[in-house]
């Protein structure tokens, strides 16, 4: 018994203890948790968990599934999934960063909608050059996301007004003032959403023939990646980073050593913002092409555990938005094949982003062990 | 105006509730963001025991809709323990775990009402219909011009929340259990040196903030819809942060917050209504009480002082 | 490949329903069209059907998923207006057949189009808001009746366009004398930007402010509202509920009696309907039969597509009212009456008696 | 004598390190016994198991010849011990009479029914209580109100309310003044002879010759002699302790000063309530001199200090460091002008905690070449030099070098750490500000060497003391602030250790 414990344990440390990428061991301890977890689930409700999962990878194009309709592929299925996960990596970095300055960005959606309203009205619409509309799109995505973003960190700063409950108000004030110009200006009948996009300002290459396939392609995917290392390299090598680093640690002690916190709060918040607005224009002028009128998107609130379960890092955020979109997007493949409810798969998330909040637990509880096991 | 304040009341009543169990949580040092969650399970469990005790008991659905209330705190207080075990336990980022608990709710209450509706009652819905929640009218009091209308067709749930509340006001101001929760909030190792169990006080005061959210979402439930529906999740629970942040994390004044939310909201539509706006206006008229709580925050909010250790994991080891 | 090459050969038709965010089961107009699966699977036992839903709502995501899943199966039902961008999918797997309910596919630019593999069905909304006009008109004890809708789309207007023109037939040749209540800060403004009157929410999911209306409405003298509202209308039948009897509501779509239910009462006066579960049945019918063809339809009394409910213990209409609205069915079937609705030409104010 | 508490072999383990060591040691009934040891010698942590804060790993404590299991406060409460804690127990927003009966509420029943606290009787007693022991408060006033004097009184009286036998001081005088301490210490020994017991850890060694009966010599977790007081010498005492001979007096030689560096004008200070600060100092410090301010601690010293850094605004006045106004600049632009800071708080402040040690030490720096290029990119191999240099050059002990987490050290190579970046800063004007808090003599002896030879440097110092010891060992100027405003700047030789402490009273106002 004894002996099978300390086994446990032992395990237990390998996973969490000490030691190089502890924080990365600890988050694909936490996966393989829910993973389990997700497995009992799928057990009470009599289906085979394995068939379950493999479905998943095969809805999301990692896998190949038995049979594809017309002109779709597995390449075309995982072409999709890159799609949808653009704006989450986005979303993700946009998260961390304003974690890394002790800001918490709860406003991701509601900055989501604005950019891509704003996108929608001042571009979607027109007949610009498909080159020169894109690129529209994106700086005025990334715009009026840093605006925004520069208006909660200036509040944040100058009246010293709680982050949480800003974002919270322009959430719900963003969310219905688009409502109200949708429903009063940009409606589209009978899809009851606002007027699709012209293909020109869309940032994906939707339905871009490939040989015989149909693919969506992500225009924007490699910028998300870009912004992964750039935001990396901002933080670890960068001037800026420090400060930001170093804000979000301690305000009073950067504000002693000669930083200045404000600024380094309002430009977090407006890198913020950006990434927040690239993340709403690569998901309505992206993987949509419209805007469901009252509806904060729940992929600015999914970011936050989604950052979470990344770290914070910028890496960490791409890889952990990747994992939570092969979930998301294999959901419909797998409820349609095992005939289950597609809440399980949201049940799976949600449990896998519970396990990587207590992250912490795991990693001192291994070190506790590793400790009693040195002692001993 | 009686439409104002009997319909402004019927909303800030439950807000201020759900306030009052974010008062509760947050005193004692956990922040608590999962307050939407929390109401909407509340509701959910509310509704089930309503369903299956009707469903079994039949009969006078009255004394069901009143148990259905303690029910519906019962299903808050054991979202909210996961919450506890989160922050205090598993020493989880507070933040975090309350946006997490968000999501599960969500996810949980629309998968269990499916699953239970289907399975148990053969029906396939993710609604529990629920019954008219009773109504009061007192007699000579109502008569008061403009006041009566405090006292006229009211929800009697509106009562219990009165006194839930003046209950639980009670408790932390003058109780040595309100004392200690309030320690906790401003400096947890006072508390721990002084013989009190620190974790103790903070759970349970994350359990009560389960219970009051419970409450105050099935009493929504109730005067908004008369069913229990995924439609619960319509942002109230934010709201009542909003309120108590504004009521600067003290009962008497996040009432007052409660009431001006709920008579800006009851208000807004007898404006439009009043000035005969078209209907597309309604949009505008809802971002009124979000409006007025930045505008307010901005004049207020250097005043504004959190508890001290809100947030804080509490380590007895550390100093 | 062609995707028939890898199917198995079928016992019996494979069947998805694809729903958006209330599901196959939220007791209304998913889950009548679920219902017609699964009365065709009861009589075909071979056949499988098998239920998926989109959670957001949005239209991109609701395309997608149909996409997700299209290999898999021989008929895809999809329900909802979210869908009516199949239009492309449908022509890359000629071999699927897809029931379209309550909007037309359209192609890749938006344009309406027929396809040989796809049945789309949409209801003559004008006609179930009639018989509800009708049968307001003639229960109504105030003289004061009302509808309320969602946002002023087309399938709403039709409703309230047919109501109002079934209290104004109601007036002009049933004897009745029976005011319209509009609340004028309620007005809806439809597709076109014309003002349609009406009382809308604004939205089909606020409970919340439905309820507001359904008060500002009973404040007004009101006894009897048509709601065709969505998840909003919750919010009217609350208000009726708490009513103590006084209101009554008109439910749209499905039978909506179990939803009325408060004590041992009931706030539903009849239900107006969109007979959808039967046109499916009939669909899936002839897909089984190899007499399948590609259409869009606009479904009318004439093939009992609309109309109300009259089963006894499901509503709490007079004899006597039954009856009428009964000569009135007749009617409308044989076209006599052609109710106003938001695209065809008229208002119910022009509405003419022959 | 009788022995009331006996700690019986006793271990305490924290990661990484063992507390306390095999501990043996009684403490008599109605003695004073002093515990004295190096930072992190373990005095703190074998007080707190004594307390139930924690529990030990091995060995077994004996309270009045009972073994017991002291697992929380309630239970230590239970058996009559107290504690005062180096860092205050208090609720900063309740009344003193609550944080005092926190725990034990009296009650009664409002309508006879609603148990509420009853606070009217406890607001008495605590009255009754203050006055017997002559430990002067206000009951109602609110902790966040009350000079930090008072905290320690009300941290007294919360023992004392609770009949506490065994009363337990953990560096109790290390943030009062020397009136204040002269009077604590009365308090203590009439503790004492009114029968109670104390236990006192202090790293002041005539506190110890003063009023202690016996003293416990801890040094790295292990016990190392207990001495009657009496017949042991000061110089014996640190030798064991530190485990080498300590010089208690620094040799200063008398220099001329040099040219100003920094001038004060008029300088006044409000808080955000609108009181007043400080209110109009003048001064200035020149090279070579060390000009240090005297003051009971929150009379403005502090806020006089962060004006100048640029750390809070100031109401009126000028500010002029070697002749340049900065009275508006910039924190940095101060930083750059010349101008080194050692804050009071090391950990809220002085630190970023969760920065490793090279980033600490850099963080003045960081902005400039040769740790940034010009096109704002971190130069880690810069970096690691500095920290290399700095961490060799003020022997900083560490477990990881450049790479430790600043969190995890101790307190004394915290202080070093910022003691070497503001040095390295090469700044004419350096501030000291409570230099040698919560120090070992050792430790601080290593601080009074580098802050004389700094002097001898010719750079300018202000430093900022509450412990009146040091500002008389150290300054060559002493000026003396009271309720915000300057009672008196003269040579330090001119006044008298009872000098200073009456006019930091407030006692003796200059006549101009
Ligand atoms: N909670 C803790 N967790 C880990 N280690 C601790 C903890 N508390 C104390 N230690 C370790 O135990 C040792 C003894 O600490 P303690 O606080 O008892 O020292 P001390 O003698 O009171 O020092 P000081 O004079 O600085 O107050 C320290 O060196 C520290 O490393
Ligand atoms: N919670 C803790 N976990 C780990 N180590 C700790 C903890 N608390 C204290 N320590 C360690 O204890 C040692 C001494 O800490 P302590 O705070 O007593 O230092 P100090 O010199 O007394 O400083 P201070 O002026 O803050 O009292 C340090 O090594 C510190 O890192
Ligand atoms: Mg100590
Ligand atoms: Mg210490």
């Amino acid at each position: 018994m004894l002996k099978r414990t300390s086994l446990i344990k032992r395990l237990f440390i390998l996973c969490c203890g000490k030691g190089r990428h502890q924080l990365l061991r600890t988050s694909l301890f936490c996966i393989v948790l829910s993973l389990l977890a997700g497995i009992i689930l799928l057990l009470l409700l009599g289906k085979n968990p394995w068939e379950a999962y493999r479905s998943i990878l095969q809805g999301a194009g990692i896998l190949a599934k038995p049979r594809y309709a017309g002109r779709k592929s597995q390449l075309t299925d995982f072409m999709s999934l890159l799609n949808y996960t653009t704006p989450m990596v986005f979303a993700a970095l946009s998260v961390a960063v304003a974690l890394k300055c002790g800001i918490f960005n709860i406003c991701v959606s509601g900055i989501m909608v604005f950019s891509g309203f704003m996108a929608t009205v001042l571009v979607g619409y027109s007949n610009l050059d498909p080159f020169v509309a894109k690129i529209l799109v994106v700086l005025i995505g990334a715009l009026s996301g840093a605006l925004l973003g520069m208006l909660i960190g200036y509040l944040k700063h100058r009246f010293n007004m709680n982050e949480v409950v800003v974002a919270i108000m322009l959430n719900y004030i963003i969310s219905y003032v688009v409502s109200f110009f949708i429903q009063t200006r940009f409606i589209d009948p009978i899809t009851r959403q606002s007027v699709a996009v012209t293909q020109n300002a869309r940032l994906t290459l939707f339905d871009y023939p490939v040989g015989n396939l149909k693919m969506e392609i992500a225009l924007v995917f490699p910028l998300a990646i870009f912004a992964v290392f750039a935001i990396k390299f901002v933080l670890d090598r960068t001037r800026f980073g420090f400060e930001l680093k170093a804000v979000g640690s301690n305000s009073k002690a950067s504000n002693y050593a000669g930083i200045q916190v404000g600024r380094a709060v309002v430009f977090t918040m407006i890198i913020s913002g950006a990434l927040a607005g690239l993340a709403g224009v690569s998901y309505y002028l992206g993987s949509n092409a419209s805007i469901q009128p009252r509806v904060l998107p729940s992929l600015g609130f999914d970011a936050i555990a989604v950052a979470l379960l990344g770290n914070t890092s910028a890496i960490g955020s791409f890889f952990a938005s990747l994992l939570v979109m092969i979930f998301d997007c294999g959901t419909t493949y797998m409820s349609s094949r095992m005939q289950v409810l597609r809440e399980i798969a949201a049940l799976i998330t949600s449990i896998l982003l519970l396990f990587s909040a207590i992250g912490i637990f795991f990693r001192n509880l291994a070190d506790r062990f590793q400790q009693e096991a040195e002692e001993v | 105006m009686n439409t104002i304040i009997i319909e402004g009341l019927s909303f800030s009543l439950p807000l201020f509730i759900i306030a009052i169990g974010g008062i509760y949580s947050e005193g004692s040092g956990i922040t608590n963001l999962a307050l939407e969650g929390l109401l909407g399970f509340g509701a959910f469990f509310g509704g089930l025991s309503y369903a299956i005790l009707s469903r079994t008991f039949g009969g006078d659905p009255t004394v069901l809709i009143y148990a259905s209330l303690g029910f519906a705190m019962v299903g808050g207080a054991l979202l909210a323990l996961l919450h506890a075990l989160m922050c205090i336990k598993f020493k989880a980022n507070q933040v975090i775990s309350g946006v997490v608990i968000n999501m599960l709710s969500v996810a949980l209450t629309a998968f269990l009402a499916n699953q239970i509706n289907a399975s148990f009652f053969g029906q396939p819905s993710n609604k529990f219909l629920l019954e008219v929640f009773p109504k009061a009218t007192i007699p000579l009091l109502s008569r008061i011009p403009i006041l009566g209308a405090v006292f006229t067709d009211f929800y009697t749930f509106e009562l219990i929340i009165v006194v839930v509340a003046l209950f639980m006001a009670y408790v932390l101001y003058k109780t040595p259990t309100g004392m200690h929760i309030r320690a906790c909030g401003d400096n947890p190792h006072a508390l721990a040196a002084a013989g009190g169990n620190v974790q103790k006080v903070r759970f349970w005061s994350v359990i009560a903030s389960g219970a009051l959210s419970g409450l105050g979402g099935m009493c929504f439930a109730y005067s908004i819809s008369t069913t229990f529906s995924p439609n619960i999740y319509m942002g109230f629970g934010y709201l009542a942060i909003a309120a108590y942040i504004f009521g600067s994390w003290k009962i008497g004044p996040t009432f007052l917050a409660c009431i001006l939310f709920g008579f800006a909201r009851s208000g807004g539509y007898v404006l439009v209504q009043k000035l005969s706006l078209p209907s597309s206006y309604g949009d505008l008229v809802l971002t009124l009480p979000y409006i007025v709580t930045l505008v307010l925050l901005l004049f207020f909010s250097s005043t504004n002082k959190p508890p001290r250790a809100l947030g804080e994991v509490y380590d007895q080891a550390k100093r | 490949a062609g995707a028939a090459e890898t199917k198995p050969a079928a016992a019996g038709l494979n069947i998805a329903i694809i729903t958006t965010p209330s599901g196959v089961d939220d007791g209304s107009f998913n889950q009548d069209n679920y219902n017609g699966i699964l009365a065709f699977v009861k009589n075909h036992p071979t056949a499988k059907a098998t239920a998926i839903r989109e959670p957001s709502g949005d239209v991109a995501a609701a395309l997608k998923a149909a996409a997700d899943v299209v290999a898999e199966y021989d008929v895809l039902v999809c329900t909802g207006f979210q869908f009516a961008g199949i239009g492309e999918l449908a022509m890359e797997n000629p071999d699927t057949k897809f029931i379209l309910v309550d909007t037309y596919p359209t192609d890749a630019k938006g344009n309406t189009v027929e396809l040989p593999n796809v049945y789309a069905m949409t209801f003559a909304e004008q006609e179930s808001g009639f018989f509800a006009g009708v049968a307001a008109a003639l229960e109504t004890k105030t003289n004061k009746v009302a509808v309320v809708n969602g946002v002023a789309y087309p399938s709403n207007v039709n409703y309230q366009y047919g109501f109002e023109t079934g209290v104004i037939y109601a007036n002009k040749k049933l004897g009745t004398n029976v005011q319209i209540v509009e609340l004028p800060s309620r007005a809806g403004t439809d597709v076109t930007g014309a003002n349609v009157g009406g009382n809308y929410a604004g939205s089909f999911a606020d409970e919340a402010t439905g309820k507001v209306i359904g008060q500002q409405l009973f404040a007004q003298g009101v006894d009897i509202i048509f709601v065709a509202a969505g998840a909003t209308g919750n919010g009217v039948f609350t208000a009726a509920k708490e009513s103590n009897g006084r209101l009554k509501v008109i439910g749209c779509d499905v039978d909506q009696w179990d939803d009325g239910t408060v004590g041992s009462g009931n706030i539903i006066l009849t239900s107006v309907l969109k007979v959808m579960s039967l046109n499916v049945e009939r669909v899936l019918n002839q897909i089984q039969e190899g007499t399948f063809k590609g259409a869009n339809m606009l479904l009318k009394a004439d093939t009992d597509s609309t109309g109300f409910v009259k089963k006894a213990g499901r509503n709490q209409l007079a004899p006597s009212t039954i009856q009428k609205l009964d000569e009135a069915y007749a009617l409308v079937q044989k076209a006599v009456i052609v109710p106003a609705s938001n695209f065809g030409g008229f208002t119910p104010e022009q509405f003419k008696v022959n | 004598m009788e022995n009331l508490v006996e700690f019986r072999h006793i271990t305490k383990r924290f990661p990484g390190i063992v507390a306390n060591d095999d501990i043996s040691l009684s403490v008599r009934k109605g003695e004073i016994l002093a515990i004295l040891g190096e930072n992190g010698a373990g005095k703190s942590t074998l007080m707190s198991m004594l307390f139930g804060m924690y529990t030990p790993d091995e060995g077994e404590i004996f309270i009045r010849g009972k073994a017991e299991h002291i697992t929380s406060p309630l239970v230590a409460n239970e058996l009559n011990i107290g504690m005062v804690h180096q860092h205050f127990m208090l609720v900063e927003n309740q009344t003193i009479t609550e944080n005092i009966i926190m725990g034990i509420e009296p009650k009664k029943r409002k309508f006879g029914l609603f148990p509420i606290v009853d606070l009217q009787s406890s607001h008495e007693k605590v009255q009754q209580l203050s006055m017997h022991y002559h430990l002067e408060v206000n009951p109602r006033d609110t902790i966040e109100d009350v000079p930090v004097s008072t905290r320690q009184r009300v941290e007294i009286l919360k023992m004392l309310y609770r009949n506490a036998e065994i009363l337990i001081f953990d560096e109790p005088t290390a943030v009062l003044t020397p009136q204040e301490i002269e009077s604590l210490l009365l308090i203590i020994k009439s503790l004492r002879d009114s029968g109670k017991t104390i236990i006192l850890i202090t790293h002041k060694l005539d506190e110890i010759k003063k009023i202690a009966d016996r003293c416990a010599i801890l040094c790295k977790g292990r016990l190392i002699d207990v001495l009657e007081v009496a017949t042991t010498s000061v110089q014996h005492m640190s030798a064991l302790m530190v485990g080498r001979d300590v010089s208690l007096t620094l040799d200063k030689v008398e220099h001329e000063k040099g040219a100003e560096v920094l001038k004060v004008e008029n300088v006044s200070v409000v808080s955000q309530d609108h009181i007043t600060l400080v209110d109009s100092v003048s001064f200035s410090v020149h090279e070579g001199e060390i000009l240090a301010i005297a003051g009971v601690s929150g009379n403005g010293q502090v806020e006089i200090a962060d004006a100048i850094a640029g750390l809070i605004p100031i109401k009126s006045g000028r500010i002029l460091l070697q002749g340049n106004d900065i009275t508006t600049a910039s924190v940095r632009k101060r930083i750059e002008a010349g101008l080194s800071y050692i804050p009071e708080d090391r950990h809220a402040v002085g630190l970023i905690l969760d920065f490793n040690l090279r980033e600490n030490l850099c963080l003045k720096q960081y902005y400039r070449s040769p740790y940034s290029n010009e096109r704002g990119i971190l130069q880690h191999d810069a970096m690691n030099e500095l920290g290399n240099t700095l961490i060799e050059a003020f022997d900083i002990r560490t477990s990881k070098g450049n790479d430790t987490l600043v969190r995890s050290m101790s307190g004394g190579n915290q202080q070093k750490a910022i003691i070497a970046r503001e040095i390295n800063l090469d700044s004419k004007l350096i501030m000291f500000v409570q230099p040698t808090r919560g120090l070992d003599v050792g430790a601080i002896e290593a601080i009074h060497t580098r802050i004389n030879s700094l002097r001898s440097e010719g750079k300018a110092i202000l430093l900022i003391s509450l412990e009146l010891d040091e500002v008389l060992q150290l300054a060559d100027t002493i000026l003396v602030m009271y309720n915000g405003k300057v009672q008196t700047i003269r040579k330090a030789n001119e006044l008298t250790k009872l000098q200073v402490g009456e006019y930091m009273m407030g006692v003796h106002v200059e006549k101009n």
